[in-house]
């Protein structure tokens, strides 16, 4: 499984960005499904370093892939504080706009663009989340 | 990302290239934030070297709209490539912002 | 000569290809006076496929112009190649016409 | 002297600038230089047209040239009526926009353009404008 250690700071999302360009590429996706993959681990690495490790300086982001048979599977490794990903509510985008509450679309466009999102928290590994992506 | 600014008229036209993401949202936040707080309400954005934005970047376009409207003006979009609507179709962005294939459009809609 | 026009929030594009001269710029004529006579003043003409212009021409663009002005609108050129430019200082066109080297430019100016 | 001549119509002007692009080619003018002539010989046609024939359809108008060793001498010649060039008045571009008439370029613009503009009218061969462009 490759994979990569980021400071977890959002100057590394650029570069998380070219580590999981490579892996859609090696899996074989087209550009724009490639741009959604790289969409749904920011959401979640940003996440990671805003809320997981409140922007402190020092948290470590660990990012691997798998190229499967049909697809792709990214793991991302934290060890930032944990939350309950089942009481984040969908966010609702069919309101005025000036209903619209900024906040709370990272964790709903990973799941729109993943077929499948799954966390695991404070293992001995840390913090787990599984992505798997099916052409 | 670098931004660049333009004055027409009606309007001012934005243009950044580069990423959108946490890391670098700020900064276009603050850009439109000077134009707005210079007492314009009419801005275009032009995506056209825009590579990437995140839901972050894309809570700085909608909350600009915000402040646009209530200024009685508004803020339009132009040259959004087929990876950049993807990213707006998730939060239904053109329910709230108009975009346009054409910078001339844009510009002609103030 | 073909003339094409397209609406824009506050002036009208007018795009001529073509020549225009004492054969050709009545037509020119007649679509300005359309266009002034529907209400609008502001009028923007894309001159780049325009391949000749006679003082015929001339006189059609600094008319409208008068129009356009007595209505607080104006006429503006586009577009206009180094060929078209000899003609028009010699009649010294940019007194009366501001000029301009881009068409989001010129309809940003409305 | 290649020689052409065409209906005294409006219609005609495309043909006869097609014909004097030709000229100022064979005589070497570059691009500039060739659209001015077109322009002078157009301002020269429009006016015979015009005033000349004052838009009769049966007028005729012969353009001829010949390349000389260091430019282009031009020759119209039409049969329509005469009129005196010296009483005509410069055009005055110095003024308010709204008081700009709307008239009165032609003369000067082939003045302006042409390094020798002659007129000479009812003799024999009609109405004989000459011009000579040099580089
Ligand atoms: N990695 C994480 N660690 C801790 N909390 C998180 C994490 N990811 C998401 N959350 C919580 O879930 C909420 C919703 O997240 P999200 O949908 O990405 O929207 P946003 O980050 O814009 O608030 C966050 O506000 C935060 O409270
Ligand atoms: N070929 C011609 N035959 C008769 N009259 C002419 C001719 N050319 C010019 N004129 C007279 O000279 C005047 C000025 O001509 P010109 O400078 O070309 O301006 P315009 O044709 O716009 O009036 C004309 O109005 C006309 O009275």
């Amino acid at each position: 499984m490759p994979s990569k250690t980021f400071a977890g700071r959002f100057t590394s999302l650029e570069k998380i960005a070219d580590f999981i360009a490579q892996a859609a590429q090696k899996a074989g996706f087209d550009s724009k499904s490639a741009y959604a993959i790289q969409l749904a681990v920011d959401e979640a690495c940003s996440n990671i370093i805003e809320h997981g490790y409140a922007e402190r300086e020092n948290g470590k982001i660990c990012c691997n892939y798998e190229v499967l048979e049909n697809g792709l599977k990214i793991v991302i490794q934290d060890w930032g504080k944990s939350f309950n990903p089942n009481e984040v509510p969908k966010p609702n985008f069919e309101v005025a706009l000036e209903d619209l509450k900024p906040r709370g679309a990272g964790l709903y466009f990973m799941k729109e663009i993943m077929d499948e999102v799954n966390f695991e928290f404070d293992n001995k590994d840390g913090n787990l989340l599984t992505m798997i992506k099916r052409k | 990302m670098e931004i660049t600014t333009k004055q027409y008229k009606r309007c001012d036209l934005v243009k950044a290239v580069g990423r959108i993401d946490s890391n670098t949202a700020p900064e276009l936040e603050k850009k439109f934030n000077e134009i707005l707080d210079n007492g314009s309400s009419g801005v275009a954005f032009d995506m056209a070297e825009v590579d990437f934005i995140s839901s972050r970047g894309l809570w700085v376009l909608l909350e600009t709209q915000k402040t646009c409207k209530k200024n009685k003006g508004k803020l339009v979009l132009v040259n959004v490539s087929e990876n950049m609507q993807q990213a707006l179709d998730l939060a239904g962005v053109k329910h709230f912002i108009d975009i346009y294939d054409d910078l001339t459009e844009a510009i002609g809609s103030f």
